[in-house]
């Protein structure tokens, strides 16, 4: 019988595990913070807020041990899902939870924790170093089909969007496309693999973080305007968005904590900038959900 | 071209004293889904004495012995009674781990466990509950001289029983049995698949053996029935033509198809 | 065309065929093999990623990798033991059990993205699991089900029918003739089995990246208290394994060295994976030998 | 029939004892209930697992036809997949699932067929030694790692051999006719085996050369088998996610030609999922893409077995 009762205490086991699991993610902190901080939290979603997140979460949990601080993957669509139900402490996002249909956006609470830049890169081959707006909402909505049309060499453009429902996608659509669409082409889900075709394929061209420029592909200027994190503090350069972290009404100890140490200075003055970001404190205007900007 | 010979005029003696039988069986039919491979079977083995069923292939005496201790069970479908002291044991309530365990099985060929030859007895005698080492190696001492083993493996115990030859392996299988102190042993021919030399010591064994068992052997080997046998029954295509001792069987028997039979002038 | 000429040729292009198919593997072998194991070092093996770029070492997604697989295996071989039994054994030939074969049948043939998919949806939004070595282990369990219940069925179906007889007809009941007497002959085909299945979902990415996640937070590795957030034994961590590492760093790794670097851990599991490979014979054998000669 | 109607029945002092032995329950008893309930349970739950897996995938697939209102048809003829814009076509993807699959299956099949006859026919011994290893380590290559190599060689090729940026169906085609060969070549292998020895050696005495014997003996009474086999590969391609998507380029168009890029149903799956909201239409489309793909799975099985009917007749015949 002893093949029979192992087999009954693994699925004892799995089952308890089952349970516990159950029980571990529902529980949030609640403790206060004036003592050591404890708690359990759990951020989810955006791939891009991701290496961020992690770093700075460890960090804080390399100050604050009691804590149980996790970061995980799974896109934004998962993360505002998941904490719009509860599941999870934070939902990372890099739109605004207003732009996403089946979110309730009144019923979380945004915190920015930082800002990225976007612009187009091309293959270095094509010979462009600068676009007209209209010219790159042209040649995203297929209206220009080769680099000479806008003063390249004579080759095909080859556009490679963002997956559908992607933050970077949304981005920059709202910001060039303004409405139109885009005509269909190869879509790709993230900046890595953006970065290696943009650079290996002639007459590319994509968009993508400033942090995921390399010397191998040329960023693209706009309106003689070049993507750089100043320009972008000003609201000059326009392609650029938000990374948020989303919480379930007000957040609370643990999870408080950690979105005010994502606030702090120690973060967005050296973590934010070191990871390519442009830090919330540095911005000198200020965008909402529908793309409005005003100066602070 | 096969002979028609009359399913009703058959010979089957009876017991008187009843006591003395080991196992009876009435009415015994046997189907294999709509196949009726066996037609009320009324015979009565006397205990202490070898009982050898023979007849051609098919005729169903394995089918028969088969259904002695319920092996037959989800294979075939088998009506009538079985007395075993005084209990029908074709019912469904009974045990048939426990009649398992009383009447004993050897096969046609021999099918030792992958074990050694000492785990070869005690698996089951264990799985009983006999835990204490000292009887189980009594165990394996007795029943291994009981089917005339003995001498020859007990400096091996712990060797695998597949390194074991033909006749050997026939003969553990028969101590396998015999450990389990059953009081009758089916044996469905057990030398079928074995060398003239290890027959004889089989057939040895077994004489030794009915001082203590009630052996049911089934055999197309006429001249082991002959040597062995106290009782014969004959089987044909699922009907059992003819029961009588032995030396009957072979010198005067009763009817033609048994007749036919003996003499080799069959089918 | 005589049949002669015919039949030359046509050796002919078989052996090219052939020679082909061998030269895919050598190919496939050697590629990966020479662009990652100059990259292969103690400090890669054991070495943390960095969570930004994907660089640096494997040490974590290592052993996520194989606490899965322990997890998995955990799992799904008790389970796949029962129902092989009762296909074995106990299962009747009637409609009943055909229809418990096409249903095995269907889950072997689903997609490991269906499958994965599947785990996310009960795990991470139903259950409210998260990401995590629990939730990969399942959805692993389900995709490994199928496959080790056929191999399982089939070991114990070949040990031959008197086996079963001997021990019934000791008295043994069906499970203890099962369990002690075809099962120790048989473990050699389902042992083999296991370790093969092992490569297989050691090497699985697609049906993990929705239910262990595509992170790995460094652990530490001097908690061994499942209980503990922190300690890699936690279930409920989420844990990138090596097969998802590999597909993270090529679509999304920002590190220079993207390309040494997957190659790097394609070479390190595909060196898993073939000692999979060879442990499964190897075992095989061995256990072959154990069970039916002397001991 | 003679026979006297007696019977043993309390003809012993012992036999009340025997009764109440024999009808006991013992241990063994007992062992067989719990071996048994451990068996059924087990059974169980894959039953469990496989029912759950076609409930929730099959429930959720359809929301998007029941919640959404978006027509079958439409969903399943229409071009335009923009799921965030309520335009769900999902056409590129189902053509461009099955271009792959059928592309990597027929490039596949002469490899698969010509390497299981020289293992079975041409050489056995080098086939059982060496070539049953090869093939056995071609399935055990991981997916992604064929992903990687098809990123890191098959692309880059493509690009310099046809131009353009090497994503595309040929690429994923490349991947798969490697991915697929093993699976195609060991379930042939079998069913060459299978072949009676007597045909061959009837066909051999009939002085027909070997390949006149493999061609019109071996490979004909083997079709179903073999047909069996290419349907698992396809099943496989059809199914196969990351190492697609890897070299498919992903966009989801109506696949032109075979060296532009091209997206399966798995490839827009793994991209789209986590970018998606829980119960609205751009999640729900790719849970119906799921649906379509359990679909396939369970006309792939049902062909297999419709084949296996069609060729067990004919060797009753």
């Amino acid at each position: 019988m002893n093949k029979g009762s192992k087999l009954a205490m693994g699925i004892a086991a799995i089952s308890l595990l089952l349970v516990g699991c159950g029980k571990a993610t529902s529980s949030t902190s609640s403790k206060g913070s004036s003592e050591a901080l404890s708690g359990k939290v759990t951020a989810v979603g955006s791939t891009a807020l991701q290496p961020l997140a992690a770093k700075a979460g460890s960090n804080f949990t390399a100050k604050n041990s009691k804590v149980n601080l996790t970061v995980q993957g799974g896109g934004s669509g998962t993360g505002l899902s998941q904490v719009q139900a509860g599941a999870v402490s934070i939902g990372d996002s890099d739109i605004f939870a207003e732009e996403k249909a089946g979110i309730k956006a009144d019923k979380l609470t945004d915190h920015k924790v930082a800002v990225v830049g976007m612009a187009p890169v091309v293959n270095k081959d094509a010979g462009i170093k600068n676009l007209k707006m209209a010219q790159v909402k042209q040649i995203f909505t297929g209206k220009i089909t080769n680099w000479k049309e806008v003063g390249g060499k004579d080759q095909k453009i080859v556009i490679i969007n963002r997956a559908q429902g992607s933050g970077t996608r949304a981005t920059f659509e709202n910001a060039v496309l303004k409405g139109a669409t885009a005509v269909k082409s190869q879509e790709q889900d993230s900046n890595g693999a953006v970065q290696k075709i943009v650079s290996t394929t002639p007459g590319a061209i994509s968009y993508l973080a400033f942090s995921y420029f390399t010397n191998k592909l040329q960023a693209v200027s706009i309106d003689n305007v070049t993507p750089t994190d100043n320009n972008v503090q000003t609201n000059k350069w326009k392609i650029w968005s938000y990374e948020h972290m989303y919480t379930k009404g007000k957040p609370t100890g643990a999870t408080a904590a950690f979105l005010k140490f994502m606030n702090s200075k120690d973060v967005q003055n050296s973590l934010v900038k070191d990871m390519g970001y442009i830090s919330i404190h540095d911005m000198k205007v200020t965008k909402d959900a529908k793309g409005v900007v005003t100066q602070n | 071209m096969l002979k028609q010979y009359s399913f009703e005029k058959t010979a089957v003696q009876t017991f008187d004293d009843k006591t003395s039988l080991a196992i009876k069986t009435e009415d015994l039919q046997v189907f294999y889904g709509q196949n009726h491979a066996m037609f009320d079977a009324n015979l009565a083995f006397p205990k202490n004495q070898i009982t050898a069923l023979i007849g051609a292939s098919g005729s169903g005496k394995s089918t028969y012995l088969r259904s002695l201790n319920r092996m037959n069970d989800g294979i075939a479908t088998v009506t009538g009674k079985i007395w075993y002291h005084g209990v029908n044991i074709n019912e469904p309530g009974v045990n048939i781990y426990e009649i398992r365990r009383h009447i004993g099985m050897v096969f046609q060929r021999p099918n030792p466990f992958a074990k050694s030859i000492r785990e070869n007895i005690v698996y089951a005698l264990r799985a009983n509950g006999l835990k204490k080492k000292a009887e189980l190696e009594e165990r394996v001492e007795q029943s291994l001289k009981g089917a005339a083993l003995w001498d020859e493996v007990k400096d091996n115990l712990d060797k695998s029983a597949l390194s074991l030859s033909g006749g050997q392996q026939q003969r553990l299988c028969i101590a396998r049995s015999i450990a389990m102190a059953p009081d009758v042993l089916l044996l469905d021919e057990p030398c079928s698949a074995l060398d003239p030399i290890s027959t004889v010591k089989v057939e040895e064994t077994l004489l030794e053996l009915q001082k203590k068992y009630s052996i049911i052997i089934v055999t197309h080997n006429m001249q082991q029935a002959s040597r062995i046998s106290s009782q014969c029954a004959f089987f044909h295509l699922g009907h059992v033509m003819e029961y009588v001792p032995t030396g009957t069987m072979f010198s005067n028997p009763q009817i033609p198809v048994t007749q036919d039979y003996i003499a080799g002038s069959f089918g | 065309m005589n049949a002669k000429r015919t039949d030359l040729l046509a050796t002919i292009l078989i052996d090219l065929i052939v020679a082909s198919v061998v030269g895919i593997l050598f190919f496939l072998l050697a590629y990966i093999l020479t662009a990652g194991l100059p990259h292969v070092s103690w400090s890669f093996l054991t070495g943390a990623t960095d969570a930004f770029s994907g660089a640096g070492g494997i040490g974590v997604q290592l052993f996520n990798s194989f606490y899965l697989l322990v997890l998995t295996m955990l799992i799904s071989v008790p389970i796949s033991l029962g129902a092989g039994i009762y296909l074995a054994e106990y299962a009747k030939d009637n409609w009943r059990t055909s229809l418990i074969r096409s249903a095995i049948e269907v889950l072997s043939s689903l997609p490991s993205v269906v499958v994965g998919l599947f785990g996310f949806l009960l795990f991470v939004v139903k259950f409210k699991i998260g990401f995590s070595v629990i939730s990969g282990a399942i959805a692993l369990t389900f995709f490994n089900l199928p496959l080790l219940t056929r191999n399982i069925e089939e070991s114990l179906s070949a040990v031959s029918r008197s086996q079963r007889e001997a021990g019934l007809s000791l008295g043994l009941s069906k499970w203890k003739t099962e369990i002690g007497i075809i099962l120790p002959v048989a473990l050699p085909g389902i042992v083999t089995g296991i370790v093969l299945s092992a490569g297989r979902v050691f090497g699985e990415a697609a049906a993990l990246i929705y239910t262990a996640g595509q992170s790995a937070p460094v652990t530490n590795f001097a908690d061994w208290n499942p209980m503990d957030a922190a300690s890699p034994l936690n279930p409920l961590r989420p844990a990138e394994t090596l097969a998802v590492h590999i597909w993270k760093v090529n679509t999304e790794g920002l590190a220079s060295n993207a390309a040494a670097l997957s190659a790097a851990a394609s070479a390190v599991l595909i060196i898993a994976v073939l000692l999979f490979n060879l442990g499964a014979r190897l075992l095989g054998t061995y256990l072959y030998r154990r069970v039916t000669a002397s001991k | 029939m003679e026979q006297t109607n007696f019977q043993l029945k309390k003809q012993d002092a012992q036999s009340d004892e025997w009764e109440a032995q024999l009808h006991h329950a013992t241990k063994a008893t007992r062992e067989d209930w719990i071996g048994r309930g451990i068996s059924y349970f087990c059974i169980g739950i894959i039953i469990l697992v496989v029912a759950s897996m076609l409930w929730f995938i099959t429930s959720k697939g359809i929301a998007t036809f029941t919640q959404n209102h978006v027509s079958l048809w439409k969903f399943l003829s229409g071009t335009n997949w923009a799921p965030d814009q309520g335009q769900t076509g999902a056409l590129p993807m189902i053509l461009g699932s099955f271009a792959v699959t059928f592309a990597a299956a027929i490039v596949a099949t002469p490899f698969a067929v010509g390497t299981a006859i020289f293992m079975t026919e041409i050489s056995p011994n080098k086939g059982r030694k060496f070539l049953q290893p090869v093939i056995e380590l071609l399935v055990g290559i991981p997916s992604v790692v064929y992903g990687f190599i098809g990123l890191a060689v098959i692309v880059p090729f493509m690009r310099h051999l046809v131009g353009g940026s090497g994503f595309g169906i040929i690429s994923a085609t490349f991947v798969l006719f490697v991915m697929v060969l093993p699976t195609i070549t060991s379930m042939t292998v079998d069913s060459l085996r299978a072949v009676p020895r007597f045909y061959k050696e009837a066909s051999l005495a009939l002085g027909a050369t070997r390949w006149q014997t493999v061609s019109r003996v071996i490979l004909r009474s083997a079709t179903s088998g073999i047909l069996t086999a290419i349907i698992f590969g396809m099943a496989r391609a059809f199914g196969e996610a990351l190492a697609v998507q890897m070299v498919i380029g992903n966009a989801a168009i109506m696949p032109k030609n075979l060296i532009s890029p091209a997206s399966t149903l798995t490839s827009q799956l793994t991209t789209g999922i986590g970018d998606t909201i829980d119960g609205t239409l751009p999640n729900n489309a790719l849970w119906s893409l799921a649906l379509i793909l359990l679909l396939m799975s369970l006309v792939f099985n049902a062909l297999v077995r419709i084949i296996a009917k069609r060729g067990q007749l004919k060797h009753e015949r």
